[in-house]
Parts: structure tokens; C-alpha cells; sequence
């Protein structure tokens, strides 16, 4: 078992040490592999980062209980409780008529407005958030129905324009992450592969010499495999310095933006852990891509 | 060691390269394989290293019928053959230490014992001391001396040559002949194609004669 | 001449009968310059719909002037047409104080609500849209004051934090697409450079052989440069076929969303005939590239 | 044709290649360079095209100093200059038409002069019939002549040889160097290294011998 180690550890330094003595051939795949890697790790947290921010949108979402004018305070957090205890309900909010109203001022920007009224015209409200963030259409309007039948209840409201929006904004987001997945993971495996491919041909002497004297493919095929796997690994070392960099540009703008929606988001969330994982698909990317072109081209090269 | 019987090999879009061979080597015979240019000689050992495949008849290697040999038994085959070529074909990116021992890295010896063979190996060429060299840092017969190295350094059983001292000098063409002669003498199989009819006929070892495929001296008594 | 332009013309043939010959080589190849072409002009797609969509949504960034309540609807018009002649206006809305309700209704959502009210506590309002889209905060401060002291207004407001909110976004848009720029377009150089280094690496000999027999730098230079520039018009005619898919696949999702926006906004906006300027940069790059490694690489080989 | 005087080559890492070298080659002369093998002869060739610089002294090819020649020079330099290689150095994507033709076509000559001097050419080495093929079809003696028929498509008026008759038998090295006395005859300077001495005896042209990097024989006589 110990040759074996010793042998695999040689190819191992023996490729690293290739890489080295060829720097800017090296930095030039290197790079070319982080960024192919940063470009869908960016598209992943972004896709990250959305879905953490439209959790926090989601009162959009929510239906709305107008409750009849005499419905008292007392009465109308009795009736929030109830709903609440409805398994399909997240959490359900009342609002009472002068808060409603206040609330209104600062939402509409009529606040004058509003100074002009006698007497409060809202009635009382009760937000119901459901559990399930995307509630269909279909169950919207049963649990309208159902709840307007209630007696202190004077009428039930949707946001039917926020989740069309909604909707067609996620719609829109999964053909996007899609066809840039599809674009970039195709990317990574050919710029791998290409990279592999054309070292072969540029050693095609080497491997030719070596068949000649009587190694097998396995022996020939290391190297190029350990090389992929180091190249791979350097880039996603790479791609992970360059997200790092990125995010440290980026944070104080988000934050900012976060701040204009009383929301305390932000880029912490990032999943540092996973970002450690770059390195370790680089490799795993980069020994698959060689494999590939080694297993295509290998077999073409045969003494004459 | 080798028996040809009736082999054929046809290039594709070419002649009959080689008709109606047959011959035997003795396990630890010497022999030379002559002819004109273009006759076929480099065409035979391409055939013993599997190189080219026969297009009819069989090449047998010691008890194995490399004929129809599989793909993947190929490599061990080769191992068992030190193989001299026209053009040298060294790693020009690699020293003549690392040309040489490659061989034996191949074959996956410990590093001690590279170490020692590789230095026996180039002692015996004299090249001991352009051993951190690289072959482009040498002469064309010093490039040539650094193949035969890697040629003898596995002690392989049998020993093809392909017009091994057509760059060397008539002084040092004789040493690398005695070389060889010296590894027959320790059991080495050799064949070498050569058109030093000089050198040859003073060194007195069997003759294979090809002439435009055929073999016409040399091969077997039929 | 003549024998000057045949000449070129073999080069040309000859590389690309070269492509031809290794189809593998040249299909991963261009199809790496391709995506590496794709990313950058989606972005520019996508920065170009976005300040499009941002130019409707603008709206946002008006001032409100809340008019008194004994002003006429022809005095308000009036007023508006006079504002309306200042030259750092774009446009003056006149929304009485019924059709202010009725707008009022529709986007909160509190329909019914309103219709509790006994009379209309709603002012006339005129909007006064700036024609520079992002007023500073200093001049629309001016403005208010200014506009506040008519004697027809009651009250002038500006809607800050939609202001905020929008400097907060483009500023990560130019930020996101300063990063994603660098990125890319330092890729797409590295990848053509990488492929035509390894390329001349794995023609070392050729290269060799022909400075021997006296071939000029300029000789042994021309293939290399006609073959990256046709790898990289390749690369764009390809980029220019996977975006048309991708608007194809997107097209339907975004009229949807731009509907619930009451937008009419399509995505046929694309620039067709920029869109046609890809092969030509994509060729322009490929040149580029070309020209550094060979200039890098050339003097590098000599024969020994 | 060429003058070196007083000429010293030390390789970085190496002894002295060459040491005061110092020789005359007239216009259409032929002489042969001989020695042992690592004694300098592929060197001083190599002085001649400017692949390498002397150390010292000075490298004359007709009127021109080329021991300090600019780099963009040195292809003109070439052109004037018909290499033979030791090891073919033919393109093995290209046919031997391509081959040969490389020289013609760096020159920028039209198509159908290029086409009807290749053929010329190739008909002198005997290989017209070959000229479809690539080089790896061809035996080691028939590359070696593909070499020669590239070396002088472009009518050189100064042919160099490094030992182009190392691959061949003896007949073909006859008739080879016959060839070469038949372009010496039309008025091409002709300098071949070899070590076949036997042929050079009995050709009779002037021999230049190194041995060591000294030319001790056949140099200017001081
Ligand atoms: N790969 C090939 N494809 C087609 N024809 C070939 C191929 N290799 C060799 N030939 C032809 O087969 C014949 C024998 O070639 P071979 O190389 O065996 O000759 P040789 O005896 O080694 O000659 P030399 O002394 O010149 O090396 C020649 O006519 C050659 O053109
Ligand atoms: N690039 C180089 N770097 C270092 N040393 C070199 C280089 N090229 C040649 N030498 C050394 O210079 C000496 C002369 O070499 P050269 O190739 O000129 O010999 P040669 O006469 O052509 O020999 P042969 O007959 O074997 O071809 C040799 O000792 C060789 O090792
Ligand atoms: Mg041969
Ligand atoms: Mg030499």
C-alpha cells in the first residue's frame, strides 16, 4: 500500500510543481475557471438573498378582514386569536381604526389630507398571513368567502395585483437562473475540458514516448487528471476571493437599501460554510473535465 | 524469443510493406536486419512492439501471439522490450536523468533503486556526467547514447534497434555496437536495423536481408 | 496588389479549413467564447430593460401639491399649464379631488372603506413631475418651499423615501454591473488568449520549422490572428443565436409582469441591430486575444 | 560565401563548443565538416543559419556580419540558406507537397510557380510519386529526401547538410551526395557535416575536422 501512496503523492507534486514552472499559463486557466465558477455562485446567493427578502415582503400576501364598525377592540383581538388557532394561518395582526388610520397617513403621503376629517372613516382590521406563501387563487377565494361570512366581519379582501406580480417575478427569476445554470455549469465543464484538451495535444509527444516505453493509460492519464483537480481547486479558491471581494463592495449599498424598508437585512446571511465548499467542486469540476478530454484524446494519440 | 511465420503488412493506401515474412530469434541470439531504404525494416520492429498489426500471418513473443494482442496487455508487452529509436525521442523538458529513468518510473520501481540503475545505465554510454542535462544541450550522438540508456536501464530480455548509430561517428558507432554485444553476451535478445554494411560484416552476427518487403537472407531454412 | 490579397485570402481558408478539420476543438472552443459573450451582453440587455422599466416607474419621484379646497377644477388647470411652462418641468397632472379618490380606492385596496365616507375628504391634487429623473434632495426642498407659498396650494410633499429607495438601487445596479463587467469581460480575454496559447503551443513545432526555412514573424503570426478572430465571430454568432433563445424562453413571463403594471412594455425594445454587432466584436476580441499571446508566445519559441 | 574568424561558442552551462574557429568557404564551393561525435560540427552549422550566437569573433555569409545580425533579419537571412536537418524536421499534418513547399510559400511565390518547382524537386529526390503522402507513410530514408527537396525548391545559393546521410544505405548515400555535387556543379556552395568518412574519401571534396571545437584540419592556413 505505501508505493502506491508514494506514487500517487509524486504525480500529485509532480503536477503541482508543472503548474508552477508554467506561472502565467497556470493564473491564466485559473482565472478562467473562477470566474466561470463565481459567476453561478453569484447567481445562487443573489436567488439566496431574494428569497430571504421577499420572505420578509410577503405581507403583500396577506388577506384582509374590514370588521363592522362596532366590532370592539376586545372583541376583535378574541376573533384574531381564534383565526390564529387555524392551521393554515401564520400569524393574523389587528389593526384597530386609529391605527389604521395612522398607518394610512404615513403609507399614502396625503397626510394633510386626512388632517381634514371629522371623524375617523376607517373601520377596524385583522391581517391574516397564510402559512403557505403562495396561496393559489382557488383557496384565496374560499377563504375569502369564509370569512366574510363572519359576523364581525363586514367584508374580505385580497392582493390579488401584488401576487400576480409576485408570481410572474418568480416566474421570471427560474427561467433566468435556468438558462444562466444551464450557461454557466456548461461553461465550466467546457473551459475545463478545453483547457485539459489542449495540454494533451501540447504533450502529445510526452504521451507518446510514454506509451512507447510501456505505461499503461492509468499511468498516463494522472497527471492530467491531478492537474485538472489542482487547477479546479485553484479557481475555486480564486472564485471564492473574488465573491468575498464582491460582497465587501456590495454590503453597505445593500444595507442602505435594506434601511429604506425598515428591514435589518443583511449580507451575513451569505452562507460562509457553503462558499467553503467553491474550492472542493472546483476540484471535483476539474478532475471530471480532464477526465473527459483525457478519455476522448488519449486514445487518438498512439505511436506511428 | 521472435518467430514470424508468413506475416504480412499492408499500409493503408500503400504497397505491401512486408511479404511473406518469416524468421526466428533465438532467446539471447544477436542479429542484424538490413536492407535499402524503404524495404521494410522499420516496418518489422514496429510489428514486434505492436506498434502496427500484421495484415496477415502471426509475430509471436516468446509464447505469446502479439498478432491479436489485447489493447490493454500492450503497455507490458513493451515493458519487455528496450526499444531504440531513429530519432532518439527524448522528452526535451525533462534532463537525460529523467529521459532515462522514465522506464523504470513507469514501471513503478522504488527511488533508490531508479537512482542507482539510471546511473549504472548512463555510465555505461559515458554520458555519467550530462546527467542534469537537457537533451537540446547535447549532440546528436550524445542524444542518441542517452536513448540506448533508456533502452538497457529495465534489463529488458530483448533489445530492438533502429539504425542506432546512423548519427555516430565510425569510432563511436563501433563502441555502442560492442555495447550491445556485451548485452547479448549477458542473455539479451538483440535485433538491430542498420544499413552500416561496414560495421556490420566486421562484426559477423547473423543478417536479416529485406528487399522491397521480402525477406531474402537470413530468415528461415524453408 | 493582388498577390498581396490572394495571399491573405489562403491564410484566411487555410484557418479555417483547420477549424473545420478538428470540429471537437473548435465547437468547445467557440462555444466557451460564446457563453463568455452571452453574460455580458445580458447584463447589458438587462441594465437597458431596467432603466427602461425605472423611466415608467419615475412617476414616483413627483411632487405632490395639495391644492385648497375652495380652488376650482379651471383654477387648478390653470395653475397646472403655468407650472407646466417652467423649464425644469416635464409634466403637470391635474387630479381632482374626485378622481383623487377614485385613485385612492384602487391602490389601497381599502374600497370599501371609502365608501363609509359621507363626503370626499380628499383635496385636488396636482402632480408635478421634474424632468430631471433624480431630483436632489437640496433642489426639491426648494421646490417645495416655493410651491407651498402659492396661494392655491395648501400643502406640497415629495415622496422621499421612494427617492432613497431608487438612488439605493441603481447604486447596487452600477455597482453589480461594474463587478459582473470586470469579470467578464476580463474572461472573455483570458479565454481567447488561453486558446490561442495553447494553440501556439501545440503548433510549437510548425512554428519552429517555418522560423527555420525563413518565415517572417508577420508569416508565422497571420494564421494565428485569422483563426482567433474566427473562433471569436464563431463565438458570436453563437452568443448571438443562445440570447434570441433566451428572450424567447423570457419574453412571455415579462409581458405578464409588465401587465400587472398596467405597462405596455415588451421586450421587442432589444436592440436588434446592436445585438448584430456581436459577431463583429466577438471577431474584434477573438483578434485581440490572438495578437497578445502570439506577441507573448512567438518570441518565446525559437529554434534550438 | 562564408568567413569565420577567430570564432569561440561557450553554451551557458557548458565548455567551449567552439574554440577560434576560423575558416573560408568560397562561392560555389563544397567541403564536408567531419569530426567526432559533441565535437561542434551541428554548431558551427548553427552559427551559419543564427540560430545561435558566436561568443567571439565574427561570422561573415557574403557581405554580411551576421554574428550580431537584428532579429528581424535573420528570416531573410534564412532564405538565402538550404537546411538539411539531422532529424527531417518535416511538418507531420502536411503532405509532402506541403513540405516542400513551405520555403516557396514563405517566399510568397505565386501558386503555380510554387506547384511546378515543388514537382521539380521532388522528381530529383525521387519521391514525385510520394507527394500525397504524409510523412509519417514514409521510411526514415524517405523523409531524409523529402528534407533534401525542401532545402533546395527555393535555389539556395548556400546549401548546409547536417549528416543527411545518417539514415541511408550506402547506395542511397551515393546517390544522395551526388546530388549535392550536382547542385555544387551549377554553382551552389555546399558545406555537409558527416562522419561517413569512407564516402567523404572517395568523393575528394575539402574536409573541414573538428575535434574538441578546434578545426584541425582543412581551416584558413595562417
Ligand atoms: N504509416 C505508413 N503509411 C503508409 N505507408 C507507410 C507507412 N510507414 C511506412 N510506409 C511505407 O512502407 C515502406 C517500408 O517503410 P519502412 O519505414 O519500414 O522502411 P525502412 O526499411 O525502415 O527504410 P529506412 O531505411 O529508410 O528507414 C515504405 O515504402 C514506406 O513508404
Ligand atoms: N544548447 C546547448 N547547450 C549546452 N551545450 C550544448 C548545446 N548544444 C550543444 N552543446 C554541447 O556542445 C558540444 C558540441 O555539440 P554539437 O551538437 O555541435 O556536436 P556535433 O559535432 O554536432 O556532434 P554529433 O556528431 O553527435 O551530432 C557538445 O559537447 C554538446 O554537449
Ligand atoms: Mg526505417
Ligand atoms: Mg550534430
Amino acid at each position: 500500500m505505501r508505493p502506491w501512496l508514494i506514487r500517487h503523492l509524486q504525480v500529485f507534486f509532480y503536477s503541482l510543481g508543472q503548474l508552477w514552472r508554467s506561472p502565467w499559463g497556470t493564473l491564466m486557466s485559473v482565472a478562467v475557471i473562477a470566474i466561470s465558477l463565481v459567476l453561478p455562485t453569484a447567481l445562487y446567493l443573489a436567488l439566496e438573498v431574494v428569497d430571504d427578502l421577499s420572505g420578509q415582503w410577503h405581507s403583500g400576501a396577506e388577506i384582509s378582514l374590514f370588521l363592522e364598525p362596532e366590532v370592539s377592540d376586545q372583541a376583535a383581538i378574541n376573533l384574531a386569536k381564534k383565526i390564529n388557532q387555524r392551521p393554515q394561518v401564520a400569524s393574523v395582526d389587528y389593526i384597530s381604526a386609529t391605527a389604521a388610520l395612522e398607518e394610512f397617513r404615513q403609507k399614502s403621503g396625503f397626510g394633510v389630507a386626512l388632517d381634514l376629517l371629522d371623524k375617523n372613516p376607517l373601520p377596524g382590521l385583522l391581517r391574516v398571513l397564510p402559512k403557505d406563501n403562495q396561496l393559489s387563487s382557488i383557496q384565496a377565494k374560499a377563504w375569502l368567502l369564509e370569512f366574510s361570512a363572519l359576523p364581525e366581519v363586514d367584508q374580505a379582501e385580497y392582493d390579488y395585483a401584488w401576487v400576480q406580480r409576485l408570481q410572474a417575478m418568480v416566474q421570471i427569476g427560474q427561467r433566468l437562473g435556468l438558462i444562466f445554470s444551464i450557461l454557466l455549469g456548461g461553461g465550466v465543464v467546457l473551459i475545463i475540458g478545453n483547457t485539459i484538451r489542449l495540454a494533451i495535444f501540447s504533450r502529445r509527444q510526452e504521451i507518446e514516448i510514454n506509451k512507447l516505453i510501456g505505461a499503461t493509460n492509468g499511468f498516463i492519464r494522472r497527471p492530467f487528471l491531478y492537474s485538472g483537480m489542482q487547477q479546479g481547486a485553484l479557481g475555486g479558491l480564486f472564485a471564492l476571493a473574488m465573491i468575498y471581494a464582491a460582497l465587501s463592495l456590495l454590503a453597505p449599498a445593500v444595507v442602505r437599501l435594506a434601511g429604506t424598508y425598515q428591514s435589518e437585512f443583511t449580507l451575513q446571511i451569505v452562507g460562509w460554510i457553503e462558499l467553503l465548499l467553491l474550492p472542493l467542486l472546483g476540484g471535483a469540476l476539474g478532475w471530471a473535465g480532464a477526465w473527459l478530454a483525457v478519455g476522448r484524446h488519449l486514445r487518438e494519440i498512439e505511436p506511428g | 524469443m521472435i518467430r514470424f511465420s508468413e506475416v504480412y503488412k499492408r499500409y493503408p493506401g500503400g504497397g505491401d510493406a512486408l511479404k511473406n515474412v518469416g524468421f526466428r530469434l533465438a532467446t539471447g541470439e544477436m542479429a542484424f536486419l538490413t536492407g535499402h531504404s524503404g524495404a521494410g525494416k522499420s516496418t518489422l520492429l514496429k510489428l514486434i512492439t505492436a506498434i502496427e498489426r500484421p495484415t496477415r500471418g502471426q509475430v509471436w513473443i516468446g509464447q505469446e501471439n502479439i498478432s491479436k494482442i489485447a489493447h490493454r496487455k500492450v503497455p507490458f508487452l513493451r515493458r519487455r522490450i528496450g526499444i531504440i529509436f531513429q530519432d532518439h525521442k527524448l522528452l526535451h523538458d525533462r534532463t537525460v536523468f529523467d529521459n532515462v529513468a522514465l522506464p523504470l518510473v513507469v514501471a513503478g520501481l522504488r527511488h533508490q533503486d531508479i537512482r542507482r540503475r539510471v546511473r549504472a545505465a548512463l555510465d555505461k554510454v559515458g554520458l555519467l556526467r550530462k546527467e542534469r542535462n537537457y537533451p537540446l544541450q547535447l549532440s546528436g550522438g550524445e542524444q542518441q547514447r542517452v536513448g540506448i540508456a533508456r533502452a538497457v536501464v529495465g534489463k529488458p530480455p530483448l533489445l530492438l534497434a533502429d539504425e542506432p548509430t546512423g548519427n555516430l561517428d565510425p569510432s563511436l558507432s563501433l563502441e555502442i555496437m560492442d555495447l550491445f554485444a556485451e548485452f547479448n553476451r549477458v542473455g539479451v535478445a538483440v535485433l538491430i536495423a542498420s544499413h552500416d554494411l561496414e560495421l556490420i560484416k566486421q562484426l559477423g552476427y547473423r543478417q536479416l536481408v529485406l528487399s522491397e518487403g521480402e525477406l531474402v537472407a537470413g530468415g528461415d531454412s524453408r
